[in-house]
């Protein structure tokens, strides 16, 4: 079972559901590689870049973005049945995004307060990642992806091997550039210790604290974190808005985000992630570390 | 099956009958009687009621159970020394599996009641028979723990 | 016929509604359900009977987002972060025209360093953006494929150029802000981090190349066949006496406006259409106008970097450029040159500022201002509380005001391909949306709080 | 400057320092030194002496760090900052080898190592002891990362004592500070008007030459002396090191590790800002067709998720609290075991750059308390981090051993290189599980013996360790379950295609130990692919042994392994062989039960046998405790440990256990070496 490639070329697609499409975009960033992948693949969905269209069978799918509308999770069950991998693609499709925000208020008060003529918007309360509807089978977080990342993904699927990204925190990155850690050097409120790796420790290096946009490492001792920045003499409002950022529905963080306009302690919980993400084709160890296994924070 | 002579010799075969007292083992051996089954012999179905507790002196007997749609599953096999039917000395006295011999079985079996009378009335004949079926089946409660954890499954995965 | 026609109410426009009244002439359809090759998810739907344009509608049905809900009660640097991520395409201009906004209102005056930094920036994203749509999504159009990717077969080099382009621009921005999309460096105030002298001058080859690579789309670009186009909006963009327009400058339109940037209200307005989850936008007097490219070459040509503005003339389409929408392929190319042009120069004659980021102190009022984003005006106005906490927003894209003359120009277009088969014709309608380079993630999910005002 | 009377002394004007700055520059080496960049003082490249951190000092404690201006303008009047030299000794990230497949070829490439030049500017006592703890790690062990060697070949030291401290510092307790008194090439100590300066090495002789100094006088000797010993003495001595490892591997089950987790975030920036912390990973990139791929070393550590993770997904340390006690635990204690001193030099950096403040020095206190009674040394105390402890006595197995030459020690690059093999032949044992037989295989590699591994390496998949499950004069067997992607890619190779091989590894089963004495085997599972060699070697010098009997147990009939030499077996009347299997359908007539059954009412006696048992780690336990139950003493008991292998030489740190590395101290290990550390949670 190890080559999950057929003889055959494999059908990639590429689905977006809410999101501003810049995990997606992250493809045309592979630039010249992107090339040398369209030469070993068929990628027969991709809305934004090709005309053609396919509603599937999919080798391989990405998806990019929340489930926000009634018809969004309509689609997305169909188009799991149509892939045989589903990757999920940014913190949008793997925590809801910047847009569950809305998941601590009562959305239609949202949705009125936003069009003057709200009866026209058909939205869900809620924005939810895809794991919440359907059965994932590797993700890539971050807000955006790291193309890095995807490179590695795509190459070990057409290789037959197990992606490497890193499962750690952001601080490991952080220590191997070489950057000043901005908790002991600054008091900043920097989230790296609880956020995943696979950035590159970008903001630390750019002279700020890092927001979280991978979404917690696992384990996250958010616990722990919050007690540092009380002592440093943040407020709870303040430390609960640094969580309330990209990844704010992430199950680590969910209970510690606290938006401004927050009405709910914690947004509804889905159906528990635990069963919903594989980790590999069905039969086949995992595409991604299992540390990636957001369920088991 | 075919009915040896009864042997007083017979309990001495196995630990079981090892290092009693003379009088007591007197007691054990008017009980016994030694059996030989040939393979294949169903010594007695699950649910069963019990009427005689054996000691296997040669041979191999399998403890089954019927699993719907699988047929039997052989989860044990008692081998020469070890006891069987030790439900007949435990309320309700009934098989909790299906026995059968794999092969040629020579076997020495007590009267599951009269040894349990001779126990009731004998304390120090009890001081030493119970021990021993604690001792067996406590052996096999332990191997049936390591098994429920089916260690060989998962192994020899790897990480990378 | 604009002015008096509702831009996007093809259903609210004279004498047509459902299309059901009096004349007998066979109706015809042109449906698309999902645009593809533009940003975010929209449909295009035109009726017509004979040569009477029925219906002519761009609806925009991406999932709203509720932004403006989603940066109230947060400060202006999460703002910065936030904005950010309503478009993957453009998210430096997001981030720009808050930015601007804010300093605005709080009077910081940042590094002139920063200022250029900030240039260079934009320089990047306009690479970047630019070069996605030329190659990527546009080209295909002209050069008779249905994607870059089946295009890539017979013209890998042509393809290889865009990719190299976008390179370049997605390099600059990387290395002022880490990374090409939703970079994290831009401050209120200025940059967290300003890059070192040694990592620009690293970014000179690519520029070179793209410099040459931008020069040879021109080239290509104004040799692609046209269909022939009378404008009916009027343009609009930003102009500034020194530089071609980023950051500062004014608005001023094809027909004389000429206003601060913080005052787009007193010259435009936003409405909501049934069926579309975007906000549409008008002039005051309810005509339709035109952003972008074109409107800025139009508006502001005389500011093009020398280099630019040879290739521009050598192409002898400036005046086509402001009249037929067809050519804002040209003008991107015009553009690409400018900014890989600019970029060189900026890069050439950096140095780290002495403050990266200056300090400064919220305070509570209205902070308005618009950046040219890739594809035209990108408008933000924020009211922030005596805490320096946004209380309301209004955000208002370029794609979003382009779309009443998309529509308009839609209406003059359509009776030239009747004459062609449907599918050649449907073809052509979605080539002329494409040429807007509409991005329909950035256009939906706006709100106008001053809807109920209005 | 102490302990340094015979030396001469010199002085360097603090005007002239530029000129010992560019000495060193000459010939094109590359001076790395402290500046002050991003809000502390951090290790750089430096061109002159005006980069130098001049009048500035910091401000350390638990997750606290802060420059600040000093009133004077002293160019060492700081500590030590966040990087430490491993930084330049040990990069974060190093090329270890390219892999190619061309057709069925593989071949392999091993980087070469060419580093530039390096001088270190500004060395603590601390730093310093810490480059000689990794030189005892990486470079003076029986495998020596080449990498490391080279760049320390080519570092140059200038060392500095230091006269200011911060509230984190605890060289004192770990005998590394403040004073300076070897490994160095230049020593400075810092004066107000300027520096006093010795050479210890010919190159440190060569560049002091050049300078403009004088000799310095017994006052200012006097005066630098003084300015160090303040340092101690403000220091003290906070950890108390006397019996600190007893102390703390009797308190493996303390609750204070449990306390501790609470705190920490497992972010590992405490082993990252170690300097002596030396765990890595390898990590392959490869091309989209996968026929060249490169793998590299970078950075890891003991607090990551994967980093203990095994077989399907196992996790050894999967506990918070398992990962800080396996840290803590090895800087202070399985580190004496495994090298002779603490993995700890008291530089603090652990302190202050813990994001929520974690105090080693209290949590040694808190969980290994000193006993009441323990007097507090005071004063100078001899540099402790040169040998001190040594590891404890444990039977030397190799060395037990008449022939074949005792590994690790092997011929120079053993197990370092990949070498290509060629798959001669494939043999389904089980559903998953194959028997690849390899051929064109290197020497080395063939004189392998019983119980020893090699990896195995396709080019774009990571290298996995296999146990060598036969050997022969031409062929190396390797038995193979296919689990994952990389096993998965092992079981699909056809005759004829290539695989690279890293190895002989590991200690193997020491056969000597049994001779003349009865041999008892115990296999589980697949943990019968290591033992078929042994096996295989008993039988072929029977003679030399007492009665052997081998048992064998599996999961079910068809999960059994090596049919062929199991009837064979099965058949001689010289073993005594058994077999079980945990469960069976009716079809089967052989024994059914766990593995122990087959001899735990057996009638030998085992008070002279030796035992060797491989299987699942709790199959293993209670095989163990039989055994013991049966008279066989733990000395005497040998049994291999699972744990994640990287580098299978002792570099990478994946596979600690205890004070081992299973992969080059074992692995096999008697129980009696073993101790508790068998069956332990989180070890």
């Amino acid at each position: 079972m190890g080559r999950p490639t057929t003889a055959a070329r494999l059908r990639v697609g590429v689905a977006r559901f809410t999101s501003c499409g810049g995990c997606q975009l992250t493809l045309a960033g592979l630039h010249e590689a992107l090339l040398a992948v369209a030469d070993r693949v068929d990628i027969v969905e991709f809305a934004e870049v090709l005309s053609p269209r396919s509603s599937g069978p999919y080798d391989l799918l990405l998806v990019e973005g929340s489930v926000s509308t009634p018809d969004q999770a309509r689609r997305i069950s169909e188009l799991r049945r149509q892939a045989r991998l589903l990757v999920t693609i940014g913190a949008c499709a793997t925590t809801g995004g910047i847009q569950a925000l809305r998941n601590w208020s009562d959305g239609d008060a949202w949705r009125a307060a936003v069009y003057p003529q709200p009866q026209f918007i058909h939205a869900l309360r809620t924005s939810t990642p895809i794991s919440e509807h359907v059965t994932v089978d590797a993700l890539l977080r971050g807000c955006p992806i790291d193309p890095g990342q995807l490179a590695e993904l795509v190459t070990a699927l057409l290789v037959g091997r197990r992606a490497q990204l890193l499962d750690a925190t952001v601080c490991m990155e952080c220590k191997a550039r070489g950057t000043v850690c901005l908790i002991s050097s600054q008091g900043a409120p920097c989230l790296g210790p609880v956020t995943k790796s696979g950035c590159g420790a970008i903001c630390p290096a750019f002279g700020r604290a890092c927001y979280g946009c991978f979404g917690p490492a696992h384990p996250a001792n958010v616990e722990a974190l919050k007690a540092q920045f009380a002592d440093q003499g943040r407020s709870d409002e303040e430390i609960g808005r640094l969580f309330a950022g990209f990844t704010a529905n992430a199950p680590a963080f969910r209970a510690n985000a606290r938006p401004p306009l927050a009405v709910l302690d914690q947004p509804p919980v889905g159906p528990e992630p635990a069963a919903r993400i594989s980790h590999g084709f069905p039969g086949v160890p995992p595409l991604t570390a299992s540390g990636d296994d957001d369920a088991r924070q | 099956m075919s009915e040896g002579p009864r042997k007083p010799a017979a309990a001495d075969v196995s630990w079981f009958g090892a290092d009693l007292p003379s009088a007591q083992r007197e007691r054990l051996a008017a009980l016994a009687r030694e059996v030989e089954f040939p393979a294949g012999t169903v010594i007695s179905n699950e649910g069963d009621a019990v009427a005689e507790l054996g000691v296997v002196r040669h041979g191999r007997v399998a403890l089954r159970l019927h699993v719907p749609g699988k047929g039997m599953l052989t989860v044990l096999t008692v081998e020469p020394g070890d006891i069987f039917n030790w439900s007949g000395m435990v309320a309700p006295y009934r098989s909790t599996s299906t026995l059968v011999t794999v092969e040629p079985v020579t076997a020495v079996l007590f009267d599951a009641m009269a040894l349990r009378e001779a126990v009731a009335e004998d304390a120090v004949l009890g001081s030493f028979v119970y021990p021993r079926l604690l001792r067996a089946v406590a052996r096999r409660l332990g191997a049936t723990r390591l098994q429920l954890l089916d260690v060989f499954a998962s192994q020899a995965g790897e990480p990378w | 016929m604009h002015g008096s026609d509702l831009p996007g109410g093809g259903a609210a426009g004279p004498g047509s509604g459902d299309g059901r009244s009096g004349s007998a002439a066979p109706e015809l359809r042109f449906e698309v359900e999902e645009l593809t090759r533009v940003e975010g998810e929209g449909s295009l739907r035109l009726r017509m009977r004979g040569d009477e344009v029925v219906e002519a509608r761009l609806n925009i049905f991406e999932a709203p987002r509720y932004f403006e809900q989603l940066v109230r009660g947060r400060t202006p640097d999460e703002v910065i972060d936030i904005v950010a991520r309503i478009c993957g395409i453009c998210p430096v201009a997001y981030q720009m025209s808050a930015v601007h906004a804010f300093e605005d209102l709080f009077g910081v005056q940042v590094d002139p360093e920063v200022r250029r930094l900030r240039r260079l920036f934009y320089c990047g994203e306009w690479l970047e953006s630019h070069a996605l749509h030329v190659y990527l999504l546009h080209a295909p159009d002209f050069l008779g494929y249905d994607s870059a990717v089946a295009m890539a077969r017979d013209l890998r080099p042509l393809v290889e150029r865009g990719l190299r382009l976008r390179r370049a621009g997605d390099a600059i921005i990387a290395a002022i802000g880490g990374r090409p999309i939703h970079p994290v460096s831009v401050r209120v105030g200025g940059f967290s981090r300003a890059p070192r002298r040694t990592e620009l001058a690293a970014l000179r080859p690519l520029l070179e190349q793209a410099l040459d690579d931008a020069v040879a789309t021109v080239r290509l670009a104004a040799t692609f066949e046209t269909p022939a186009m009378e404008r009916v909006a009027r343009l609009v963009s930003m102009r500034h006496p020194d530089e071609y327009p980023y950051n500062e400058g004014h608005i001023v339109s094809s027909d004389g406006l000429d206003i601060e940037l913080p005052a787009w209200r007193d010259a435009f307005s936003e409405y909501q259409v049934e069926g579309s989850n975007a906000l549409y936008a008008r002039a005051s007097d309810g005509s339709a106008y035109l952003l972008g490219p074109s409107a800025r070459i139009a508006l502001a040509a005389t500011q093009l970097h020398p280099l630019a503005r040879r290739e521009l003339e050598a192409t002898g389409l400036a005046d086509e450029i402001a009249a037929n929408i067809f050519r804002s392929v040209v003008a991107r190319g015009v553009e690409l040159v400018h900014a890989a042009a600019e970029a060189l120069e900026l890069v050439e004659a950096y140095r780290p500022p002495d403050a990266a980021l200056v300090p400064w102190t919220a305070r509570p009022g209205t902070a308005a201002w618009a950046t040219e984003a890739p594809r035209g005006l990108l408008f933000h106005r924020y009211e922030l509380d005596e805490r320096g906490r946004i209380a309301e927003a209004q955000i208002v894209p370029p794609t979003s005001q382009n779309q009443a003359a998309i529509e308009a120009d839609l209406r003059v277009f359509a009776p030239s391909v009747l004459r062609l088969s449907h599918v050649e014709a449907q073809r052509r309608l979605e080539q002329l949306v494409r040429s807007y380079d509409p991005c329909i993630s950035c256009a939906t999910h706006f709100l106008d709080l001053t809807v109920e005002e209005a | 400057m102490p302990g340094t009377a015979e030396a001469t002394v010199s002085f360097l004007a603090r005007a002239d320092l530029d000129e010992l700055i560019q000495a060193l520059r000459a010939g094109g080496r590359r001076l790395i030194g402290p500046t002050v960049s991003d809000g502390a003082i951090v290790y750089d490249e430096i061109q002159q002496a005006a980069e130098l951190p001049h009048g500035w000092g910091d401000e350390q404690g638990p997750g606290h760090y802060r420059l600040t201006r000093r009133d004077d303008e002293r160019t060492f009047g700081f500590v030590v900052g966040p990087t430490s030299w491993k930084r330049f000794t040990f990069p974060p990230t190093v090329p270890l080898w390219r892999a190619r497949r061309d057709g069925t070829e593989v071949s392999f490439e091993s980087a070469e190592p060419e580093p530039a030049p390096l001088a270190f500017l500004g060395v603590r006592g601390c730093e310093l002891a810490a480059l000689g703890v990794q030189d005892r790690v990486l470079r003076d062990g029986p495998f020596a990362d080449a990498d490391f060697r080279a760049r320390r070949a080519n570092a140059l030291i200038v060392a500095v004592e230091c006269t200011t401290s911060a509230s984190t510092c605890f060289c004192t307790s770990m005998g590394t500070g403040p004073e300076v008194r070897a490994g160095y090439d230049l020593r400075l100590t810092e004066l107000d008007e300027g520096f006093l300066l010795d050479a210890a090495s010919d190159a440190g002789t060569a560049i002091l030459q050049r300078l403009p100094v004088r000799a310095a006088t017994d006052a200012e000797q006097a005066r630098a002396s003084t300015a160090v010993a303040a340092v101690r003495e403000e220091l003290g001595d906070p950890v108390m090191t006397d019996g600190l490892r007893d102390r703390l591997l009797a308190n493996l089950d303390s609750p204070g590790w449990a306390s501790v987790a609470e705190r920490c975030l497992t972010c590992a920036n405490c082993t990252l800002v170690c300097p002596t912390c030396f765990c890595t990973s390898v990590g392959q990139a490869s091309d989209l067709d996968g026929l060249d791929s490169t793998a590299e070393r970078h950075w890891d550590s003991c607090f990551t998720p994967g980093f203990a993770r095994v077989a399907g997904g196992g996790d050894f340390r999967a506990r918070p609290q398992d990962r800080y006690r396996q840290w803590l635990t090895h800087k202070f204690a399985t580190w004496v075991d495994q090298f002779g001193t603490f993995g700890c030099v008291g530089c603090g950096r652990c302190i202050a750059w813990c994001p929520v403040g974690i105090d080693v020095r209290q949590e040694l206190a808190a969980i290994a308390p000193p006993p009441e009674s323990a007097a507090r040394s005071t004063g100078v105390r001899e540099a402790r981090f040169v040998v001190r402890a040594t590891a404890p006595a444990r039977e030397p197995l190799v060395q037990a051993q008449a022939s074949p030459a005792p590994a690790p020690v092997a011929p120079a690059g053993t197990g370092l290189d990949f070498l290509p093999a060629v798959v001669r032949s494939c043999f389904p044992e089980t559903a998953d599980t194959l028997t690849l037989v390899l051929g064109d295989v290197d020497p080395v590699i063939l004189a392998a013996r019983p119980g020893q591994f090699v990896m195995v390496e396709r080019p774009a998949f990571p290298a996995v360790p296999i146990s060598i499950s036969r050997l022969s004069e031409v062929h190396l067997d390797l038995t193979i379950r296919a689990a994952g992607f990389a096993t998965a890619e092992l079981t699909g190779l056809g005759p004829g295609e290539g695989v690279g091989l890293r190895g002989p590894l590991g200690r193997g089963w020491p056969i000597e130990a049994a001779v003349g004495r009865d041999v008892v085997i115990v296999a589980g599972g697949i943990g019968l692919a290591p033992l078929r060699p042994l096996v295989d070697r008993v039988l072929s010098e029977r003679e030399r042994f007492g009665a052997v009997r081998l048992y064998v147990g599996a999961r079910t009939p068809r999960d059994r392994l090596f049919g062929l030499d199991i009837s064979e077996w099965g058949t001689r009347d010289d073993v005594e062989f058994a077999e079980t299997v945990d469960r069976a359908g009716a079809e089967w007539l052989g024994r059914v039960g766990v593995v122990t059954h087959l001899f735990d009412t057996a009638e030998w006696d085992g008070s002279q046998a030796v035992a060797f048992v491989c299987g699942p780690e709790r199959m293993m336990q209670a095989a163990a405790a039989t055994l013991l139950a049966r008279g066989l003493a733990p000395e005497r008991v040998y049994v291999t440990m699972e744990r994640h292998m990287e580098c299978g030489v002792g570099l990478c740190g994946h596979c600690q256990l205890g004070g081992f590395f299973v992969c080059k101290d074992g692995p096999v290990f008697s129980l009696a070496e073993l101790g508790d550390a068998f069956g332990r949670e989180g070890l």
